[in-house]
């Protein structure tokens, strides 16, 4: 930037000449290479860090624990109403069945007892799993019906000591869960992503035979509503 | 000022007057693109759309466009693969009206949607049976050819032309401009057609549905047709009418003629097919469906959709223009010639308006009234932000790049000149 | 090293490529759309478990079974409960939306007091306070019968606990609101002995004869009234309709008799006419179950009532007429209806006992098919209370709105009366108003008469959960909870032939600080103290339901109704046990004469008829579901529209959806026509329910109020309101 | 996995019972969560799945008569499934599902394009012009089982297909993958307090829809009871909305087929 | 519009619709890189054609 007047008549070298020596070729690869390192930089990392927010769930939660505790597993605390709705993550009736007190010195069961059993208020917990309103997702259908294990969408959650961070897609409001962890999409478990291909996936693996006339597959409302 | 980007050999008027004269027009396109922002921000209750009028002033804007546009794809195809080589000397500017025509197509279909920015779902979650897919798909690509097409002309501006380059560019992408020519004219062969399927398959709606060949209804062939007969009609049009605007002759009369010759033979055949479409559909499509001819064009409020219409778009704009272009002596007369594609280019756009705004206008339901509709001013000013658009960049392309090849020899400078 | 053109534009070559191949431009392309998809201004309901409550509806007198569907705390649905004896799983439009009155913003969310004309949030305290404080003074004055209360029912726990009120307090001015059913209980007594409401088995009927009711259009409990007319149908039976347009009723009946307005006790005498002439009576029921036939045919043999004088005064053919009255005695289980529109207006009682006269003659009177006395429900048996001498003595001042007087002897409520008594002398009558349910400020004709006449009230107290015309005129409103968040028993539902109970209950807590009307009622009580205080000993509006509800409060509460479903009627009470064609009450009545328009016909050459649609409401307005179902030949933009006939049309030189300016004697208006050849030419059809001065702003402002361009017609008979249209002129505006 | 057979969801309207009070509008409008605007007046720019039409013989007084016609989505079937706004919709935002016979709808996938609207003949689709917005408090009466629909997309009636998802639900909970005919049944069906629509599935043979229009399912299901009509039956959408009357005119003002002939 | 898509279907609609498509894209794609690639190897052999191509 010191010397443009010398730079400058390379620039403008007349056209049919050739023009460019080895250096200014090489700063033009050193260049290009810069501009696709840094928006790769940008785009993988930058990206990513800026797109989720991330917040604590209020109280952690220790599935492992309290699955060695309870007589039916999963569906001891996530069980279907009778309606047929799935009553996904539990009610605070259902904790003060068992922690009307603090059942331990854990600071955050006190706390928990405290801050929401004592006072009565809703625990708002984060819903990982939780799809958009567009979705309609039966549990009925897949658990009941499919015998799917709850493991296949939500991983092996019922193992965790420590509820994980909630990231949120700050434009879509979306759980990160959704899209996946891996921000290139790319997922190794089945439980790594939750977007309608991964849906769609599973029912063409799984073989269940779609009604659609345009797609052959599932019809809108199978999923949507 | 900008005389070392003005072309070798011609002449431009003052810069001051190009500029006040952008001023005007771009006036008329801030108007365009404050309604456009509008629609964007408060969504279509902008407009005066409703229920039974889904499609309205924009979709018959859009196809009248493409169907005027298609005086590109019709000259590449005579040009460069029928070998027409007179044709070169209108073929830039037939490409420049093209690329207008189908830019402002895409902007208003951008504008048309009630969610924009979903809009590249019709690509992603294709539907391959919709009419519409085909016309978003061939648009698009061949909107990727008008530029390609176009870009050449651009490189050739005096001082981009320096850089060694895109001058080569230029150069190559001339060499194999038979090849992008050649899909063009595929691309366009599909999508002015699929145009003509959007109302064609619509078996809901007797007034539009045709009956055809496979999944294609008659009116994909008519469409096509009727672009290949009327967009000529177009660029002769508006090369007249810059002719008029510049006070100068910029085209030899042989290359015009001979391009309204084909175009006025092709609108001979189209019209005749269209006259055995028309009379096909009114004799066996419509009763088969429960309708007579004159349930579409009777009982609507003010005779807005009379027969009149009908007799407008297939004789006086259809067989009138078809009959003075494939005379001779008419083509020979520059204002019968005028008269003539500015008949035929009202035909196209007449067509284009009935199979899309009347078709739905026409009660199905027979317990339905007629429905009427008048476009908001809204719906208006983004119809005419595309015109505003596109005289200004023919403006600009005129001004500054070598669009008509015989331009020089036509208006030879005074001594002294540049 | 030479950073130029050529190198910087190397740089953004490599960041496109570099952009291009991150997930960046990919995602955030994804990512917008999915923004689109749930953009935060749309809102997403909450999911959770769903539940469903069954209730009573207490919208309208109806008492349909209602199915709610909660979502966690949230009523998210209304259906009719398909066991339920009255509706059978139907529902009326306005229960459907009724979770829109429990959400409309526009509820009433605490006490409010009108200080320099502007309401003020008060507490219930304060209120009742200062409420009582008056009431305490106008005692001590000596003029307790100072005090009314109007209410839109005077059966169940709470209209009960509010009569009891005025009564040990020392009022006689308990006043329900005027519907088809005062006519009608009045006749049932007068010919029957019988204190009942008129029950109408439709669904057994095999020929309707409705005279200018609206069967379809709100009349009675419209679920019922609307399956009975399935039932109809099914049953080949046959629907006459006689009404001057062609009201939904109209179009829904097998023949459409379109009589002039006004003449439907004209055509009811006349088929009696006929029937007697003809001796088509039944003459096994009349010989064994009546009494009186010489009387009645020495009134409807008249001339007057001959099929050539009725088809004059009808507009029909004589012919016609002898064929009506014909096809109704041939028919198996025929049954004449009454009772113009959806019955709120009572009418003149001759009229509806023409019409009862009419079903005795076919023996349709307390049997399978025809009309039935309901009895009142007696479940509400507290002790009488005991009163002071100042309760004595109000209870002994004649009622304010005439009821019961030498004139009117038979008329137990005359809200009609109330506006012109409210108008004499230098002070009003009445000092205070309670309003409970209802809405006289709107539903009240008479124009800017009636509206001065209430004015004249220096205190009105409204119950209202709304803001409707009542609660905006009132100086205290203390807001009772909706049909959704109180309890409430419901006895009977109007024109059901059975008698029912049906209860009401809090589906989802109150939302706001609400009262039941009742529970104020007690703390009144309470608060005046003595004698008022000790007729009131319950803790509480639910606890009196326990206690007056006895053993049924427990099946009521389980099963949500009690029908009875084996009900017989009672046998006649009248002296002769018999059903009486005359008697000496009968014969006191002013005779029959049909009640003519008000207005010279000279100055307004055309007549304005109102009729009533199940999409607008008097009382309650409309919530926004039923504004957005209105047709669009009923209300355009913010106008309303009168029906005319093209012919009418054309005289005026009106177009269709042409702006026009309606005059009565009561007023003018801002209108839009509707051409029709569903109405008689020379009359103007007008939708009632619209032209709201208060309400939300999906009802308020739009349109006009038919029954600001009418006016109050007494009937010389009975005092009822008997109204039904008003001379009009229309013009080109 | 065993699919259960397929269904073919139907709807028969008693014109003759149907009274014109616009309880199944309302029902409909509170179970599918429609939008409501100060001025709803515009049929034509107001959105509502079920709509009454009013119907007249075009006599003059007093032969003048009136019928009333609701008209939900008549959920054609086409020539296999292609009613004709399924088989234009470019981003495959509308489906016919073989399973059900409903023609179903993704609101999020829509972007607006109205080229459905265009194709249906009946008008029983609807654009949303507008933001959807409630008055403060009312959005506590949405039902969660639908999903809100947004500013720009296209709407339509979906027989209720929440309720058959609710109802699939309890069902499989209850270990049964088949419904009663009671148990799935639309909102305008069940408010109807005339008890004039009648919901189920014609390919069944022991629902009520099937025995009163007694359906030619070989042709398209042509009713075969001659009390029944369907809408524009000459068009070849073959809507599985069947209309029931007894009256002559009322007919020929539903289907333009006996009307021209 | 890519096999993986949802909407994605093996039949004949398909193939031919996205068939075409995509025969027309490359030929374009192929077509303007082959320009390109060539330009700028000319441009940096400095090479020069003769003028008159229009």
């Amino acid at each position: 930037m010191e010397e443009p007047k010398s730079s400058a008549p390379s620039s403008r070298s007349e056209p049919g000449q050739g023009g460019q020596g080895d250096g200014a070729g090489g700063a033009i690869i050193l260049f290009f290479i810069l501009g696709l390192a840094a928006s790769l930089l940008v785009g993988w990392v930058a990206f990513p860090a800026l797109l989720y927010s991330e917040k604590r769930q209020p109280v952690d939660f220790n599935h492992a624990l309290h699955n060695e505790i309870v007589d039916h597993g999963c569906a001891s605390c996530h069980f279907f109403r009778a309606d047929g709705g799935f009553s996904g993550a539990p009610k605070l009736a259902q904790c003060i069945e068992c922690h009307r007190e603090a059942n331990s010195d854990d600071p955050e069961e006190i706390r928990f007892v405290e801050e929401y059993v004592k006072p009565g208020r809703e625990v708002p917990w984060l819903v990982y799993a939780r799809q958009p309103d567009c979705v309609f997702f039966s549990h009925a259908a897949h658990v009941r019906l499919g015998g799917i294990d709850c493991a296949v969408c939500h991983g092996p959650m019922g193992e965790s000591t420590s509820l994980r961070p909630y990231q949120e897609n700050r434009i879509t409001g979306y759980s990160r869960d959704i899209w996946g962890w891996n921000i290139a999409g790319i997922k190794r478990n089945s439980w790594d992503r939750m977007k309608m291909d991964d849906c769609a996936e599973c029912h063409a693996q799984a073989r269940v035979p779609g009604g659609s006339v345009q797609t052959q597959k599932d019809g809108c409302f199978v999923c949507h509503k | 000022m900008d005389s070392a980007l003005i072309p070798k050999g011609v002449e431009r008027c003052p810069l001051g007057r190009f500029l006040a004269f952008i001023a005007i027009v771009g006036a008329v396109l801030l108007w365009g693109v404050v309604a456009m922002f509008l629609i964007y921000i408060k969504g279509l209750n902008q407009t005066n759309m409703n229920n039974a009028y889904g499609f309205a002033l924009w979709i018959w804007a859009d196809l009248a466009v493409i169907a005027l546009g298609g005086g590109a794809f019709f000259t590449g195809l005579l040009r460069y693969i029928f070998g027409k080589a007179e044709l070169k000397n209108i073929i830039n500017y037939a490409v420049l009206i093209g690329f207008v025509c189908y830019s402002s197509a895409l902007l208003i279909l951008a504008i048309d949607v009630g969610q924009p920015l979903r809009a590249w779902f019709i690509f992603w979650h294709a539907n391959v049976h919709s009419m519409l897919t085909e016309v978003a798909f061939c648009l698009t690509c061949y909107f990727g050819v008008l530029t390609i097409e176009y870009i050449p002309l651009i490189l050739e501006n005096r001082q981009i032309e320096r850089i060694s380059f895109f001058r080569h560019l230029a150069h190559n992408m001339h060499g194999i401009m038979a090849v992008f020519a050649a899909t063009g004219a595929f691309l366009s062969f599909f999508h002015q057609g699929s145009l003509g399927g959007v109302s064609g398959v619509l078996y809901g709606r007797p007034f539009g549905f045709r009956s055809g060949i496979g999944i294609w209804p008659w009116t994909f062939f008519l469409y096509t047709w009727s672009a290949a007969a009327c967009g000529p009609c177009f660029t002769i049009l508006v090369t007249r009418i810059t002719e008029m605007a510049t006070r100068k002759k910029l085209v030899k009369d042989e290359v015009i003629d001979l391009l309204a010759k084909i175009a006025g033979w092709m609108l001979v055949t189209y019209i005749a097919a269209k006259i055995v479409d028309t009379v096909y559909w009114a004799a066996v499509t419509a009763p088969a469906m429960g309708f007579t001819l004159m349930d579409f064009y009777t009982n609507n409020p003010g005779s807005a959709y009379g027969l009149w219409i009908l007799i407008a778009e297939v004789g006086l704009c259809g067989v009138l223009p078809a009959l003075m272009l494939i005379a001779p002596s008419v083509r020979r007369n520059a204002r019968l010639l005028f008269l003539a594609v500015l008949l035929a280019v009202l035909g196209a756009c007449l067509n284009r308006w009935v199979m899309i705004l009347q078709m739905q206008a026409v009660p199905v339901l027979p317990f339905e009234r007629w429905f009427t509709y008048f476009p908001s001013w809204q719906e208006i000013a983004t119809t005419i932000l595309p015109v505003a658009y596109g005289i200004i960049l023919i403006a600009f392309s005129y001004r500054y790049l070598p669009i008509f090849p015989q331009e020089a020899e036509l208006n030879p400078l005074p001594e002294g000149g540049r | 090293m030479k950073i130029d053109r050529r190198s910087f534009l190397a740089f953004v070559l490599g960041g496109a490529a570099g952009t291009a191949l991150s997930p960046l431009p990919w995602k955030l392309t994804d990512d917008i759309s999915i923004w689109t998809q749930n953009w935060p201004w749309t809102p997403v309901p909450p999911k959770g478990e769903t539940t469903y409550v069954d209730s009573t509806c207490t919208l309208c007198p109806g008492g349909c079974g209602i199915r709610v569907r909660r979502v966690e705390d949230r009523v998210v649905k209304i259906e009719g409960r398909n066991d339920h004896p009255v509706n059978r799983g139907g529902i009326c439009p306005l229960g459907a939306a009724g979770a829109q009155l429990l959400y409309s913003p526009w509820r009433v969310r605490q006490p409010l007091k009108k200080m320099d004309g502007r309401f003020v949030p008060v507490s219930w305290e304060q209120a009742i306070g200062e409420i009582a404080g008056v009431l305490r003074e106008l005692r001590e004055a000596g003029t307790p019968e100072a005090v009314a209360w109007i209410a839109d029912t005077d059966r169940g726990t709470t209209a009960e606990l509010c009569r009891r009120f005025l009564t040990v307090y020392g009022s006689p001015n308990f006043i329900r609101t005027p519907c088809a059913q005062d006519a009608w209980e009045t006749a049932l007594y007068l010919t029957q002995g019988q204190r009942a409401t008129a029950g109408f088995d439709l669904e057994r009927a095999t020929f309707l004869l409705s005279l200018g009711s609206g069967l379809l259009e709100g009349w009675g409990t419209p679920p019922f009234v609307f399956r009975a007319r399935g039932a109809l149908k099914d049953n080949n039976g046959r629907f006459v309709q006689a009404e001057a347009r062609l009201s939904k009723t109209a179009a829904k009946a097998d023949q459409w008799l379109p009589i002039l307005p006004g003449s439907e006790g004209t055509l009811a005498f006349g088929l009696i006419h006929v029937l007697l002439k003809e001796g088509r009576e039944r003459k096994p029921f009349v010989a064994a179950h009546t009494a009186g036939l010489e009387e009645l045919k020495r009134q409807a043999l008249q001339e007057a009532f001959s099929p050539e004088a009725v088809a004059q005064a009808t507009g029909l053919e004589a012919k016609a007429v002898v064929e009506l009255a014909r096809a109704f005695a041939a028919a198996e289980r025929p049954l004449a209806v009454c009772g113009r529109g959806a019955g709120r207006v009572p009418g003149g009682l001759q009229e509806t006992l023409a019409v009862h006269f009419l079903n005795a003659l076919v023996g349709s009177v307390n049997v399978e098919g025809g009309v039935i006395a309901v009895p009142e429900p007696e479940y509400i048996r507290w002790p009488e209370p005991e009163m002071d001498a100042v309760a004595s003595k109000g209870m002994q001042t004649p009622r304010v709105d005439g009821a019961g007087s030498e004139r009117y002897p038979h008329a137990r409520y005359l809200l009609n009366r109330l506006p012109e008594a409210l108008l004499q002398g230098d002070r009003p009558a009445v000092r205070v108003l309670f309003v409970s349910g209802g809405n006289p400020f709107y539903s009240l004709a008479g124009g800017e008469r009636t509206e001065k006449a209430l004015a004249r009230i220096p205190l009105i107290v409204s119950f209202s959960p709304f803001l409707d015309e009542t609660a905006a005129a009132a100086h205290y409103i203390l807001p009772a909870p909706t049909h959704l968040e109180r309890w409430e028993d419901v006895p009977g539902a109007a024109g059901y032939p059975k008698p029912v109970v049906g209860l009401a209950r809090p589906v989802v807590p109150p939302r706001f600080a609400t009262m039941p009307t009742a529970d104020v009622v007690l703390r009144l009580a309470r608060r005046l103290g003595g004698p008022i205080r000790a007729a009131f000993p319950w803790e509480s509006h639910e606890a009196c339901l326990r206690q007056t509800l006895g053993p049924a409060w427990e099946t009521l509460r389980r099963k949500g109704f009690a029908v009875e479903e084996g009900f017989k009627p009672q046998p006649f009470e009248t002296a002769s046990r018999k059903f009486e064609f005359a008697n000496a009450d009968l014969k006191r009545l002013a005779a029959f004469r049909p009640l003519p328009a008000p207005g010279d016909p000279g100055a307004f050459k055309l007549t304005l008829v109102p009729f009533d649609t199940l999409r607008l409401t008097a009382a309650l307005g409309a919530p926004p579901f039923l504004v957005k179902a209105l047709e669009s030949e009923i209300l355009l933009k913010n106008d309303i529209r009168v029906e005319i006939h093209p012919q009418t049309a054309r005289d005026l030189g009106l177009a269709d959806g042409a702006d026009a300016r309606i005059t009565t004697p009561q007023g003018s208006a801002r209108v839009k026509v509707y051409l029709t050849e569903g109405i008689r030419p020379g009359l103007v059809g007008m939708a009632r329910g619209l032209g709201r001065g208060a309400h939300d702003r999906y009802l308020a402002g739009k349109g006009v109020s038919a029954n600001r361009l009418l006016a109050l017609v007494e009937d010389p008979s009975s005092g009822l309101e008997a109204g039904w249209g008003i001379r009009a002129r229309l013009e080109r505006a | 996995m065993d699919q259960p057979k397929n269904k073919r969801y139907g709807m028969v309207i008693d014109l003759d019972k149907c009274t014109g009070c616009g309880a199944c509008m309302v029902a409909c409008m509170a179970e599918n969560n429609i939008p409501f605007r100060d001025d709803d007046t515009d049929k034509l720019l107001s959105v509502s799945w079920m709509h009454v039409y009013r119907l007249s013989n075009g006599k003059p007084f007093p032969q003048a008569e009136e019928c009333f016609l609701p008209r939900p989505c008549q959920h054609c079937e086409g020539e296999h499934g292609h009613s004709p706004c399924v088989s234009v919709c470019p981003a495959t935002a509308t489906d016919y599902d073989m399973h059900t016979g409903i023609v179903s709808q993704i609101y999020t996938r829509c972007f607006g394009c109205r080229y459905c609207m265009a194709a249906c003949p009946y008008h029983v689709r609807q654009f949303n012009w507008w933001d959807p917005v409630w008055p403060e408090g009312m959005e506590r009466a949405l039902n969660p089982d639908v999903s809100v629909r947004m500013r720009g997309v296209v709407e339509k009636c979906s027989f209720c297909y929440s309720r058959y998802q609710t109802a699939l639900n309890r069902a499989y909970v209850e270990g049964r993958r088949e419904l009663a005919e009671e148990e799935y049944q639309t909102a305008c069906a069940q408010a109807c307090p005339a008890g004039a629509i009648v919901f189920g599935d014609l390919n069944n043979p022991r629902h009520r829809v099937h025995r009163i229009v007694q359906p030619d399912l070989a042709h398209g299901g042509r009713p075969r009871n001659p009390k029944a009509f369907r809408l524009l039956e000459r068009l070849g959408t073959h809507p599985k909305v069947y209309y029931l009357t007894g009256r002559d005119w009322v007919r020929r003002a539903g289907d333009n087929e006996v009307q021209k002939s | 519009m890519f096999p993986f898509s949802f909407e994605w279907v093996w039949d004949l609609g398909h193939l031919v619709f996205h068939g075409a498509l995509w025969y027309a894209l490359s030929i374009l794609g192929i077509g303007l890189t082959y320009c390109i690639l060539k330009a700028a190897w000319q441009a940096s052999r400095g090479e020069e054609h003769e003028h008159g191509h229009h």
